[in-house]
């Protein structure tokens, strides 16, 4: 008891000395570093710590774990963070399902979660919270603005996700906005990797275009496939099908695909051009769209730091709120459920010396925030 | 419903039903002349892909990484045999299931070690590319009837080479008495390492064939790990027919499933709802069909001898 | 003649085209030793497999005790009183002697769906466990392992657990195979005994053992009996000669 | 008789301090403050507990199973079921009142595993060998893509629990409190465990494993007698994964995958197949290892994998065999 009674005083004793300058700030970046997910956070944590490394910022901690992509491993990792490391911002997840294990149980004990990618419908509707903050997107943006394009292109449609929760929301999110006929909705397995009965089906549906939302190995297995299946039928997809880390697997059969992103390699503005130089310079790849996110997630929070102290809750959320950064995306504003406001950009897979990418051809959405939003009461 | 549409289908269950084959057929015969049970299996058939990824990327020709996935893998094969799995023949299978679980997280990390975290690319090789129109109106990928064609032939290759040859004859003894095989002077050791490469070699081949279809990338082969064991506990154990037909079972089941429950669903259901119930029965109906075969046939539907 | 325990009739049973048991007809009386001797192959463990349960015959019937039992399984006929002994002694390696027998005891009790009371404490389990023991002279190797048990004290343990076991009757086979005649010589004594409490059907390629102990001999070539009667029968009978003790010297 | 029933003093020892070293590492966190020590204490109780369960079948029966994963994932999402119900006032299914007091949420959570188990083994216990480590898994895998596939509770996503069940009137969001509730049910655990191995059921059990036709010339049917011991080692895996679900305060099917039987397996090989301490001794061994390996290195899973081939090829019998070599063999 003595010991323990010694140890706190102490520990007042430094918080008291520090308090005059700006209180460091701790931040735990979980994610998933091995695993078959592991190329989205590598990309994370490298975009994650570019901002900070550029920031130059010395009084900021960030402590770094692998999930493994098992969220039980989240959970225990979040659990020693908050309660015996103590840091003040949680981040750097990539996958839904680990989400929903780590951030609802993070903000209920008041911590911060800045969400680099995963944004479930659960966290920003009726579930959200004032301490979580998604910099990535809403789950269902990029798939709405695949709708919004395909009603220019398309009248008659095959629409393909897997069985799970964001390939639900993924499905629901197209049809929310594309308003011609459907040909066929399927429902694959997660982690299947031969899609030859669904082409087949997709072939004799007489649809003019497929929409599919494939992630990692899955949508690579499946456009390597359909370039084989002679089928004409032309795919389109949101940008998660068609990212940076599954393009070199894909091949030239992701060549010219139409799909969506709020950021490509190409966007036109200062901040992206030096995000991505940056970025080649210290990991000699391109960034991905998981990249942006999370620079982005470090640049908010750096930027909130920069004005509140962590411990004042309402203080540092409200810097947040105020997102006062220079996104590679351009314009970024969070919405009333703390999720952004952004603009979508139709994007297509091009060659650039050699190298699979991304190119904005247009603007889909303006100012895009979600369907979510007013059920959020906070 | 079309005829092309079920004709497709059925060639799609046929060379799925291949392609397990390949797989099964290695890990039925380490068990049957060895007695082990080998969850590394899917291991080895990751490390054809990624040889034959790698070499393809090298040296621009997919046939010399076909080439490269069969040598990795047997390499692979005999390197485990020798080191690990010779020393598990004595013991009971909950110690091979360990060793072999452990070998798959080696084998995983390693190779993540090796080529990182990303997925890499393999493509059909230039001659196989696009489809090709069979008569009755079926167009279907050309690298799929090749896949089909390269099984059936390695399944010929295999019988001929149990039925028909010294080391075939060696291998009907192994699975028969190990003692006895011993005992008549044939050398058990370099037996069992040439089975196990051989095994390990069809399954580095499965992985490379598949490889040029999917995503080659760490974790790829337990999925089709947990496959090849329903199929040939389904075709009887140690049975290297029951595998045959087991895998073309399983390959037709899991096809037909995923074609006609989304379908018998939306008889009752709003499409949606239809789809979304049709593939979670779909992916649970050959572990149902395993379960019920099971129960009528313990032993499987070709037991080998008892 | 008192009415036969077990009764075999026309029991026949092929693999693919291979018979290997050929409409046998064999019975067992009370208080006796009934061997049943033929060359290798003749298809003696198949014929035990489908007295004891462990296979099921194509046609044919086993009844023990009045009842029809050729479609019960092993354990059910067991419990009606079926013993048996296993031709590689059938032992499990990490019980000691008395654990095996208290084993026995207790299934003759019916009673291994009982959870919570310790084994080790049970007088009801343990004395007549040591009184077997005692009877077939391995009292005092009770707490010894049955893995470290000699070739001779595992075949009297297998004895002793038919006497906790309460048999009816005995199926044996080939009791003195790997036996050192020392331990023939008292196996031999103890089944002996033994018959008049439990009449013994069994396999046995030791012919000194077998006319030394037997009442009856039934001779089985070719999955099929050839001669039944008593050893001076047998040994005279003519076929026998030449079907299989010619064959015995040759 | 104590002539007869020598005491084997070390393994008594060994495996006190074995039993012991959870709640001592968990006091001394809670002592200094590293609550998040505590939690690892509990994860250790929690996995030694699922092991424990999975023993009865694997170490007294022989029973190696690679489906035992179904049975903890059941127990778990019994428990996120029950809690999402209760939260929302819904009542359950069968009229069954939504009540998520852990006492209430375990004893359904064990009967439906067991249920399951009877379902599984009755079907999986007419094969053996690898066929019945084939089957298990088969049926794991069934129960993995129904959870996937079902429309409600979470899917792939799995559930959250906001809070833990109630315990009577406990502050179960308190670490060292539910340490206590989850030490309480491995002891609970332990002693069925140690029960269940000296009694008669027991014997007949572990000569099932050792000979299942020495039993069944006994008069015993071993699967019968198998068969219950799987639906009991069921019913402790799924008492575990109720309180692995509160622990986490989160559900998914990843514990219902593969990997997880996988690793059920690897901790009762790790402490001692059949050992009372030995799934507790494997799973502080990995946890431990887990957590101290994990911080040091992003490929402790390639290093795991070592250390658990080295275990299989050199140490037989795990760890419990290390501390209290096994003596004469006894019933």
């Amino acid at each position: 008891m003595t010991l323990k009674i010694v140890a706190l005083t102490a520990l007042a004793l430094a918080a008291g000395s520090t308090a005059a300058l700006s209180e460091p700030l701790k931040i735990g970046l979980i994610t998933t570093l091995s695993g078959p997910g592991a190329g989205l956070g590598i990309d994370t944590r490298d975009g994650f710590m570019l901002a900070v490394e550029q920031s130059g910022a010395k009084d900021v901690e960030v402590l770094v774990e692998d999930d493994g992509q098992k969220p039980e491993l989240a959970v225990q990792i979040a659990d020693r963070m908050i309660q015996s490391e103590d840091v003040d911002v949680l981040t750097g997840i990539v996958f839904s399902n680990i989400l929903m294990a780590v951030a609802p149980s993070a903000t209920a004990q008041d911590k911060f979660y800045v969400s680099t990618n995963a944004a479930p419908a659960a966290l920003a509707g009726a579930g959200c919270h004032p301490l979580y903050f998604n910099a990535a997107y809403q789950n269902d943006n990029l798939h709405e603005a695949m709708g919004e394009y395909a009603n220019r292109e398309y009248k008659n449609m095959v629409i393909m996700a897997p069985n799970y929760p964001a390939g639900k929301d993924s499905l629901t999110g197209f049809k929310r906005y594309y308003k011609g006929e459907l040909a066929g909705e399927i429902y694959t397995q997660l982690g299947q990797t031969d899609y030859a009965a669904e082409i087949a089906q997709i072939r004799a549906s007489g649809a003019d275009g497929v929409f599919m939302f494939l992630p990692g190995g899955m949508g690579i297995a499946f456009m390597k496939q359909y370039a084989q299946s002679g089928s004409e039928i032309p795919v389109i997809g949101p940008g998660f099908s068609f990212s940076q880390d599954v393009l070199p697997a894909i091949g030239d059969a992701a060549l010219g695909v139409k799909n969506s992103g709020q950021w490509a390699k190409n966007l036109d503005n200062p901040a992206s051009k030096r995000f991505v130089e940056a970025f080649e310079a210290q990991y000699d790849r391109l960034p991905s769209i998981y990249a942006v996110q999370a620079y982005d997630a470090a640049q908010l929070i750096l930027s909130a730091h920069e004005s509140a102290e962590p411990s004042d809750t309402e203080a540092f959320r409200q810097a947040l709120l105020k997102a006062d950064i220079q996104s590679p995306r351009g314009k970024f504003s969070f919405n009333t459920n703390q999720h952004p406001i952004q603009d979508i950009y139709l994007t297509e897979v091009v060659k650039e010396d050699g190298v699979l990418t991304n190119h904005t051809v247009e603007t889909i959405f303006t100012d895009h925030g979600d369907a979510y939003a007013a059920d959020c009461q906070m | 419903m079309s005829l092309p549409l079920l004709i497709e289908q059925a060639l799609n269950g046929l060379q799925l039903g291949i392609m397990l084959f390949l797989m099964a057929a290695g890990l039925t015969l380490i068990f049957g002349v060895m007695g082990v049970i080998n969850l590394a299996h899917g291991s080895l058939y990751m490390v054809g892909a990624f040889a034959c990824a790698a070499v393809a990327a090298a040296s621009g020709s997919f046939w010399l990484g076909l080439a490269a996935s069969l040598a990795a893998a047997a390499v692979a094969g005999a390197l485990v045999e020798t080191t690990v799995i010779r020393r598990l023949y004595a013991r009971d299978h909950l110690d091979q299931v360990l060793a072999t679980f452990a070998l798959i997280l080696i084998f995983s990390e390693g190779t993540r070690w090796l080529f990182g975290s990303f997925p890499l690319y393999l493509d059909v090789p230039p001659l196989l590319q696009g489809a090709v129109a069979l008569p009755g109106g079926v167009q279907y990928p050309a690298y799929r009837l090749a896949v089909i064609g390269l099984g059936i032939a390695v399944a010929i290759g295999l019988y001929l080479l149990i039925a028909r040859t010294r080391l075939g004859m060696r291998i009907r003894a192994g699975e028969n008495d190990r003692e006895m095989i011993a005992a008549l002077g044939v050398d058990i050791r370099s037996l069992n390492t040439i089975v196990f490469a051989l095994g390990a070699a069809l399954a580095g081949l499965a992985g490379a064939t598949v490889g040029a279809l999917q995503s080659v990338q760490v974790g790829m082969g337990e999925p089709v790990l947990i496959l090849a064991f329903v199929v040939i506990v389904i075709g009887g154990i140690g049975s290297v027919r029951g595998a045959f037909y087991g895998a073309l079972l399983i390959g037709f089941v899991d096809t037909a499933g995923r074609f006609f429950l989304p379908r018998i669903a939306g008889l009752f259901l709003p499409p949606a709802d239809a789809g979304l119930l049709g593939s979670g029965l779909a992916s649970m109906l050959i572990y149902a069909v395993m379960a019920v075969i099971l129960a009528l046939r313990p032993k499987g539907l070709f037991a080998s001898h008892a | 003649m008192a009415e036969p325990i077990l009764r075999v009739a026309g029991l026949r049973k092929s693999y693919g085209g291979l018979t290997v048991t050929d409409d046998v007809s064999l019975d067992l009386r009370p208080g006796e030793i009934h061997a049943l001797i033929g060359p290798n192959g003749a298809g003696k463990s198949t014929l035990i497999g489908q007295i004891c349960g462990s296979v099921m015959p194509d046609a044919g019937s086993v009844s023990f005790d009045g009842r029809d039992i050729t479609r019960w399984n092993t354990a059910e006929r067991a419990r009606a009183g079926l013993g048996r002994t296993f031709q590689i002694s059938t032992i499990l390696p990490e019980f000691t002697a008395l654990a095996h027998t208290m084993l026995a005891v207790q299934a003759r009790q019916g009673t291994s769906f009982r959870f919570f009371r310790p084994t080790a404490l049970d007088r009801s389990l343990r004395d007549p466990a040591m009184q077997a023991l005692a009877r077939v002279g391995l009292d005092g190797r009770a707490e010894i392992p049955a893995a470290s048990l000699s070739h001779g004290e595992r075949r009297r343990l297998e004895v002793a657990l038919v006497l906790a076991l309460g048999s009816k009757a005995l199926v044996m086979d080939e009791p003195m195979a790997g036996m050192g005649s020392e331990g023939s010589r008292e196996l031999t004594a103890l089944l002996s005994q033994l018959r008049h409490e439990t009449p013994i059907l069994m396999v046995e390629h030791d012919m000194d053992a077998v006319f030394a102990l037997a009442d009856r001999i039934s001779v089985l070539v070719y999955g099929r009996i050839v001669a039944t009667g008593t050893p001076d029968e047998i040994r005279s009978d003519r076929l026998v000669r030449e079907a299989y003790l010619g064959e015995a010297s040759a | 008789m104590p002539e007869r029933h020598a005491i084997p003093v070390r393994s008594l020892l060994a495996s006190l301090a074995i039993v012991l070293f959870p709640l001592a590492y968990a006091l001394l966190a809670n002592l200094s403050g590293e609550t998040f020590h505590v939690t690892l204490a509990t994860r250790i109780a929690i996995l030694g507990l699922a092991a424990t369960g999975l023993n009865l079948a694997l170490g007294l029966g022989g029973l190696v199973s690679l489906g035992h994963a179904a049975f903890f994932g059941i127990g778990g999402y019994v428990a996120g079921i029950v809690a999402s119900h209760a939260m929302g006032g819904e009542p359950l299914p069968f009229g069954l009142p939504a009540s998520a007091q852990m006492a209430s949420v375990w004893a359904l959570a064990m009967l439906a595993a067991g249920l399951f188990a009877l379902v599984v083994g009755a079907i999986s216990l007419r094969t053996s060998g690898v066929a019945f480590i084939m089957i298990t898994l088969a049926f794991a895998q069934l129960v993995f893509y129904l959870a996937i596939a079902w429309p409600g509770y979470g899917g792939e996503d799995g559930m959250a629990l906001i809070l833990r069940n109630p315990f009577f009137g406990l502050a179960t969001m308190r670490p060292m409190t539910f340490f206590l509730i989850a030490f309480g049910a491995l002891l609970a655990g332990l002693a069925a465990f140690a029960i269940i191995k000296a009694s008669r059921f027991g014997a007949a059990l572990q000569a099932a494993r050792q000979n299942p036709d020495r039993l069944a010339a006994l008069g015993v049917r071993p699967d019968r007698i198998q068969l219950v011991a799987f639906v009991i080692s069921g019913a402790i895996t799924a008492l575990a994964g109720a309180l692995y679900a509160d622990l986490n305060r989160f559900v998914s099917p990843s514990m219902l995958s593969w990997h997880m039987s996988g690793e059920l397996i690897v901790l009762v090989v790790l402490g001692g197949v059949g050992r009372l301490a030995g799934p507790l001794a494997g799973a502080t061994l990995y946890v431990l290892l887990e957590h101290f390996l994990g911080g040091v290195t992003e490929r402790w899973q390639f290093f795991l994998g070592l250390a658990l081939l080295l275990v299989v090829l050199m140490g037989r019998g795990g760890l419990m065999s290390l501390l209290a070599p096994k003596g004469a063999g006894h019933g």
